[in-house]
């Protein structure tokens, strides 16, 4: 039980990535709005930045930008005493690739809105029925 | 210039989008030659290196001049050396045949169409070039904005379809983008070889396993593997024709190239194939979507939406080869990439002609077309019987070796699938060809029929189609040669 | 068994493709249009006679285009058997041409620069059948064939056209991928090769009696421009289309096309020493027999010319298949022989068929009483084809139908012999009533009254000449006899 | 589809909660992520590039293709944006309006009429929108220690957190906060359509063209020690200049083309009075 326990809140970070992960898969499919499902869809992308973004940390180790770096004496510099630098890298490109989506998926929901005045998908679809 | 090809082939259609986007506030009149040069540099350089990959065999260049796991290197060996020159080869053709149709649909706009496209081509040259799992993610997502972009642009249902391509196609990329942090954080590499050099101690692992699931969930969802394909028919139908002619032939083909490259090269075949051994029910699964995918097509009263859902099938054609696990089936599905991306693109530039012409491809516009455009039907007939499977063209040595896998692999099932799909075709085809053919029905007795008007198509839409028509055959004359001497590098020794 | 090299058979059948963009171009000018076709036919058929000496001296040609895979090319090998059926379909071919420009100008039909495309191509597609070295390349022009005949079988784009069309792709296309295809690729994961041998690919193969059994059966029914029953409802369908495709087509080259690859499944695949050691000769013998006697009792009962003609085609091919399949060295002589012999005959039929239309009109048998006072020379031609039909002197029909019963006697099955000499009868009881009434009844309809006044010379003169030539077959069978033989040497070794 | 959803989503979150067993404790310094690749670009980024802040030499030297691509994506967006939703105007409505910016009269004017340029008048559209002093004055002191501070994150990003990207959207939200305060025909006045778009891809350009003279100075794509050579600086330094200049192409690229997704979204491509 206590192993238990220990796993959980050793990993809490998986935990709340998981469930934020879902919250948002879920709000993609059920949500009836389409820019709740962009809502739900942008949830979905920081979740996983989320995830990454925690793979870098690092017990004791500070932000990966070097100290003292250009002084006179030389520094010894030690890979613990730095978070993984690699993560932050590659959420940045994800964090901008969520934003690129979302600007996108906003412009065809305008274009869907300008089409059928209304942003409800069942709504839609019985307009496109009707025709 | 020789060893810079692999950068080449992406930068310079890179930089032209630039100039071609800049060119759009300038003078119109330049985006097209721009893009076409663009274009044509690229296929250059990706045919150089298909010749520099046979003399030398597998090139490594390392981007920034950085080694392979820290920096990020583009990785060519015969798979990609391979599918690149059709990748850009078929961009171009299409390239060249939507001139006319953005003149006539969006004439303002052609500056972005053009930046778009040729940026959407170099994602996707880029996704195939690349050695690197997130540099694969970050091209991935340049393709598909660009793309939904693309095909956004066209009737008034294009929209909502593209907007549910974009939650579909967005959970695939992230699905994709999360297992490779599942591969990252147990191996701490993001480079393809080194993972798959890292990973062999840790095939037991859950973490692998789940990594391995999600990435295929991912790519099956971005190439519309049953039952995750709902989205492509609209998306693709709706779309203007100068866009599906580029998407359809090539997104679903690179996914495909993805999920060949992580079972042979990521995750290795050793893994895929015998510490999972799962390969029998995804060919089940593939079998269903073939099936499923041409009883849809056989619903279908309106042509493009008819040939999404062959391509919707033609994935499944892909994905059971590449999972039989053999030598013939793999033969089979890289054969098929290549075949289906030609075969794909004929028919829709053959759609593009229609609708340029008869603004409409709903069967009730395609009466009489036979004698109104006899070469795009003649074109048409061709990439046809290749879809159906009828020897000389290409389509039917792919389906050759896909049922040469199957009976080895004793999955009947997919061969009968195979069967009934090409079965099912002729009937789709020859549907559509009766009704060029003979509607609409002369009154009398059949003798005299009225000499209907031709109305081809422009020469600048006709020339890359019979280009491609042609093609088909040649490919298909020349199977053996592409198997001997590309092909059967890209299955690892060993295999069967 | 020598082999030369040689471009020769590529040629021939590239020959009439290359003329398709010079027909297309010339559309204009219906002279030279059809004059390129004849280019081209008599081409071809000079191309293919070149090949006779050597064929007859005992050597094949083989020319290998592209190689796709170990034991899968397009690859040419001219023997004895391909060189009977090429030098069938391409001397025919000519005189086909000659009658098509009587039969379509003189119905005024629309579409001829396609018709003489498609022609074309399905002629290529049948000396390519013809001479094929392995199962693949059979295949392939097999396929084209099919599709080729497409447009020509729906010739008049009515209705009518249409359903018909539907029908033919159903059978032929249908069987041939849902069954041959399969059944070729399991032989290729089975052996390894699909080149054809003497002894048969699969003899020597680890396959059990009831795959082979499968198998077999495949082929045939695959193979379903054979006709053979339950595959054969295409082909009356098929009789809507213009005469000379039916006359051309269905009655040799497409038809014919059918049984040679079954002779040649039979010989080349599976090899005659498995087929009687696993009895599988008999069963196909069976299936054949059905057919011969079913298609004869249908006959009986038609109307329409072309239709009766259809049937009588059916129950004739499986003469072939059944005197192939007896394994006996007479039986498979007269199997092959009767190919050469049944196309002069039938065409010959079909030629009337296709000139009556023309000159009047008349599609069905009960008009045509008191026709021979009108087109004698069409209906004298017609008693003599049938007269080789039926296989009675003074005919080339009648040889073949001579060794394949001799060959039933050598195989030791009477029930055969039969089924032949009863299905001969069925011939007659079909045929002599047609011509009888043409010449010896009051004519009903008043148009036949006047004076003769036969179809267009175009029309007439071919007609004349293969039932000539079917006359002097029996006097002198040379060729086709000596190439029977020196296939069926070949096969058993004997 | 809600209990697809649920069923999906259950399923899913199941085989994410069964793999996380498998993963190292949060923080574990001695998981393969913290111990194969990142100790080298800690250890080393120091003496190869002369960067001190690891993220900013990871980003743009070690995975700088990554990151142009990255622009690239931001750009394409903006191209997306704009070619779905930019409606070109051909005729102009029949009705226009106009404000007196000093006292606040609006004129309407039928076609045919026209106003004399000045900068009196300012184009309204059909609704009249009072203008709100306070925040007008509050952003119009406020926006250029916003584009200072901009400016500040793009240069300082070797030493600090920072870099192209953050400055970037600070210097794109500036122009913003313009268009929010005042209206979007008072930006775009400003800065033009046509700028934003050639800023985008020039700002890509300056990318893609950094490696793409490496690569004319016969070294590998985005090598930027290739630069040494025409800067007259030593190899390393010259990285650390290679990595300043692809991050003021970014800061370009990403400013223009986030003002550029908001003039299209805002204004649903009419380029109107916005928001």
């Amino acid at each position: 039980m206590t192993d238990l326990i220990s796993t959980v809140v050793a990993k809490y970070n998986y935990w709340i990535y998981i469930t934020l992960m879902m919250i948002g898969l879920y709000a993609m499919i059920a949500k009836n709005n389409l820019v709740k499902k962009i809502v739900g869809m942008n949830i979905f992308q920081t979740a996983i930045i989320l995830f990454y973004v925690s793979i870098g940390v690092k017990k004791g180790g500070t932000i990966p930008i070097l100290e003292h770096a250009h002084g006179h004496e030389h520094h010894v510099v030690h890979a613990v005493d730095y978070i993984n630098p690699l993560p932050h890298v590659l959420m940045l490109t994800a964090i901008v690739v969520g934003v690129a989506t979302l600007g996108v998926a906003l412009a065809l929901a305008i274009r869907i809105y300008n089409n059928y005045n209304t942003l409800e998908e069942d709504e839609i679809l019985t307009q496109v029925r009707e025709k | 210039m020789n060893e810079q090809y692999p950068a080449l082939l992406v930068v310079v259609p890179l930089l032209s989008a630039l100039a071609i986007s800049v060119a759009g506030w300038v003078n119109k009149r330049l985006c097209f030659p721009i893009a076409v040069a663009a274009l044509g540099v690229s296929a250059w350089s990706s045919v150089g290196l298909l010749f520099r990959v046979l003399n030398e065999g597998a090139i490594v260049y390392k981007l920034g001049g950085w080694l392979p796991p820290m920096g990020i290197a583009y990785y060519i060996d015969y798979l990609n050396g391979l599918v690149l020159p059709v990748v850009s080869i078929v961009a171009l053709l299409n390239l060249i045949s939507s001139k006319k149709i953005v003149e006539q649909q969006f004439p303002d706009k052609a500056g972005p169409f053009y930046t778009l496209y040729v940026l959407m081509v170099t994602g996707l040259l880029g996704i195939v070039v690349t050695g690197d799992a997130f540099n694969l993610y970050v091209l991935l997502e340049i393709a598909s904005l660009t793309g939904y972009g693309l095909l956004a642009m066209g009737e008034e249902r294009a929209p909502l379809a593209t907007l549910n391509y974009l939650y579909m196609g967005t959970i695939g990329a992230c699905f994709y983008l999360l297992g490779i942090g599942y591969l990252y954080i147990v191996t701490g590499s993001l480079n393809m070889v080194d993972i798959a050099r890292l990973l062999p101690p840790l095939y037991q692992s859950k973490a692998v396993l789940a990594a391995f699931i999600i990435c295929m969930v991912g790519v099956w969802l971005k190439m519309a593997f049953f039952p995750l394909h709902a989205w492509l028919p609209n998306a693709y139908t709706y779309a203007n024709s100068a866009s599906s002619g580029l998407i359809a032939p090539l997104m679903t083909k690179v996914m495909v190239y993805v999920m060949i490259r992580l079972i042979l090269t990521v995750f290795t075949p050793a893994f895929v194939f015998s510490t999972l051994a799962v390969s029998h029910y995804i060919v089940w699964l593939a079998c269903i979507a073939i099936v499923i995918g041409a009883v849809l097509a056989l619903k279908e009263r309106n042509l493009k939406k008819m040939l999404t859902y062959i391509v919707v099938a033609e994935v499944g054609y892909m994905v059971g080869g590449a999972w039989l696990g053999n030598r013939a089936g793999l033969t089979g599905a890289v054969l098929h990439i290549v075949n289906d991306a030609l075969m794909t693109l004929c028919v829709f530039l053959v759609v593009g002609n229609i609708v340029y012409k008869v603004k409409g491809y709903a069967f009730a516009d395609l009466k009489g077309l036979f004698s109104k455009m006899p070469f795009t039907m003649g074109a048409f007939v061709i990439g046809a019987l290749s879809i159906i499977g009828v020897p000389p063209t290409c389509g039917f040595f792919s389906k050759w070796y896909l049922i040469l896998g199957a009976i080895q692999a004793h999955q009947y099932g997919f061969m009968v699938a195979l069967l009934f799909s090409s079965l099912i075709n002729v009937v789709l085809f020859f549907r559509v060809f009766e009704i060029g053919f003979y509607e609409p029905f002369s009154d009398h007795e059949g003798h005299e029929h009225h000499p209907a008007v031709m109305a081809e198509a422009p020469l600048t839409m006709l020339v890359p189609l019979y280009v491609v028509a042609i093609s088909l055959i040649l490919v298909g004359l020349y199977t053996g040669d592409i198997v001997n001497h590309i092909v059967q590098f890209v299955i690892p020794k060993g295999f069967m | 068994m020598e082999t030369i090299t040689s471009i020769r058979p590529l040629l021939a059948v590239l020959v009439s493709l290359l003329i398709i963009p010079l027909v297309v171009v010339s559309s204009r000018s219906p002279n030279v249009r059809e004059s390129w076709t004849f280019v081209a036919a008599v081409a071809k058929f000079l191309i293919v006679l070149s090949m006779l000496p050597v064929i007859l001296k005992g050597t094949e040609i083989v020319y290998t285009v592209v190689q796709f895979m170990p034991g899968a090319a397009i690859k040419f090998r001219v023997d004895a058997l391909g060189m009977l059926f090429a030098l069938v379909s391409s001397s025919l071919w000519i005189i086909t041409s000659a009658y098509s420009i009587g039969y379509m100008r003189g119905l005024k039909e629309h579409g001829q620069t396609r018709y003489f495309c498609f022609f074309a191509i399905c002629l290529s597609a049948t000396i390519g059948a013809a001479f094929s070295a392995n199962l693949l390349t059979l295949y392939l022009f097999y396929e084209i064939l099919s599709l080729a005949t497409y447009p020509l079988v729906t010739h008049h784009q009515d209705l009518e056209a249409r359903s018909s069309g539907r029908k033919y792709l159903l059978y032929v296309v249908g069987a041939s991928i849902g069954l041959v295809l399969p059944a070729m690729l399991i032989c290729y994961n089975l052996a390894g090769t699909l080149e054809f041998s003497k002894n048969g690919i699969l003899a020597g193969t680890a396959a059990s009696p009831s795959l082979l059994f499968i198998l077999l059966f495949m082929f045939v029914f695959g193979f379903a421009k054979s006709a053979i029953m339950p595959m054969h409802s295409w082909l009356p369908a098929a009789m809507v289309a213009p005469t000379p495709v039916s006359a051309l087509l269905h009655a040799v080259a497409v038809v014919k096309v059918g049984v040679f690859s079954i002779i040649r499944i039979l010989t080349g695949v599976f090899g005659i020493q498995l087929l009687s050691s696993s009895h599988l000769g008999i069963a196909v013998c069976c299936v054949a027999a059905f057919t011969i006697l079913v298609g004869s009792f249908i006959a009986l009962s038609q109307d329409g010319l072309k239709r009766l003609l259809a049937f009588s085609t059916i129950a004739q091919l499986s003469y072939i298949v059944l005197g192939v399949a007896l394994l006996s060295p007479k039986g498979m002589t007269g199997g092959m022989l009767h190919i050469a012999m049944h196309a002069f005959g039938k065409i010959t039929l079909f030629f009337c068929a296709g000139a009556i239309f023309v000159a009047t009109g008349k599609k069905n048998i009960s008009e045509m009483i008191g026709i021979g006072r009108r087109m004698p020379v069409t209906m004298a031609a017609f008693f003599i084809a049938s007269l080789s039909i039926i296989g009675v002197p003074p005919c080339g029909g009648f040889i073949s139908k001579w060794y394949l019963a001799l060959g039933t006697l050598q195989a030791h099955q009477i029930g055969f012999l039969v089924v032949l000499l009863f299905s001969s009868l069925l011939n007659a009881a079909y045929f002599i009533p047609i011509t009888y009434k043409a010449f010896f009844c009051r004519p009903e309809d008043a148009m036949f009254e006047n004076k003769v006044q036969e179809a267009p010379a175009f029309c007439v003169v071919p007609l004349v000449i293969t039932a000539t030539i079917s006359v002097i077959l029996l006097f002198y069978p040379q060729p086709f006899l000596r190439l029977a033989r020196m296939m069926v040497q070949s096969i058993t070794g004997a | 589809m809600r209990i697809i959803g649920l069923i999906i989503v259950v399923v899913t979150g199941a085989l994410l909660i069964y793999a996380a067993t498998d993963f190292p404790a949060w923080s574990d310094p001695a998981s393969p992520a913290s111990t194969y690749l990142s100790p080298y670009y800690i250890e080393k980024t120091m003496e190869e590039t002369s960067v001190p802040n690891i993220v900013t030499a990871v980003l743009a030297d070690y995975r700088g293709f990554d990151t142009m691509f990255e622009t690239t994506v931001i750009f394409s967006a903006g191209v997306v944006c704009f070619f779905l939703l930019r409606i070109p105007r051909r005729e102009e409505p029949e009705i226009r309006y106009y404000r007196h910016v000093l006292t606040g009269v609006t004129i309407q004017l039928k076609e045919g009429y026209k106003i004399p340029p000045s900068a009196d008048f300012e184009r309204i559209d059909a609704v009249w929108t009072p203008p709100d002093l306070i925040i007008k004055t509050g952003c119009r002191i406020l926006i250029p220690f916003i584009q200072l501070f901009a400016l500040y994150v793009i240069a300082h990003g070797h030493h600090s957190p920072g870099g192209g990207f953050q400055g970037g959207v600070i210097l794109g939200a500036s122009i913003i906060l313009l268009a929010i305060s005042h209206d979007l025909r008072t930006a775009v006045r400003r800065m033009s359509e046509k700028l934003i778009a050639i800023l985008c891809a020039v700002g890509v350009s300056i990318y893609a063209g950094t490696g793409a003279l490496c690569l004319l100075l016969k070294q590998n794509f985005l090598d930027y020690s290739a630069l040494a050579g025409v800067l007259h600086v030593d190899p390393i330094t010259a990285r650390s200049h290679g990595i300043l200049m692809v991050e003021i192409g970014v800061g370009i690229a990403v400013m223009a083309t986030m003002i550029w997704i908001y003039n299209n979204i805002s204004s649903a491509g009419r380029y109107r009075q916005g928001l």
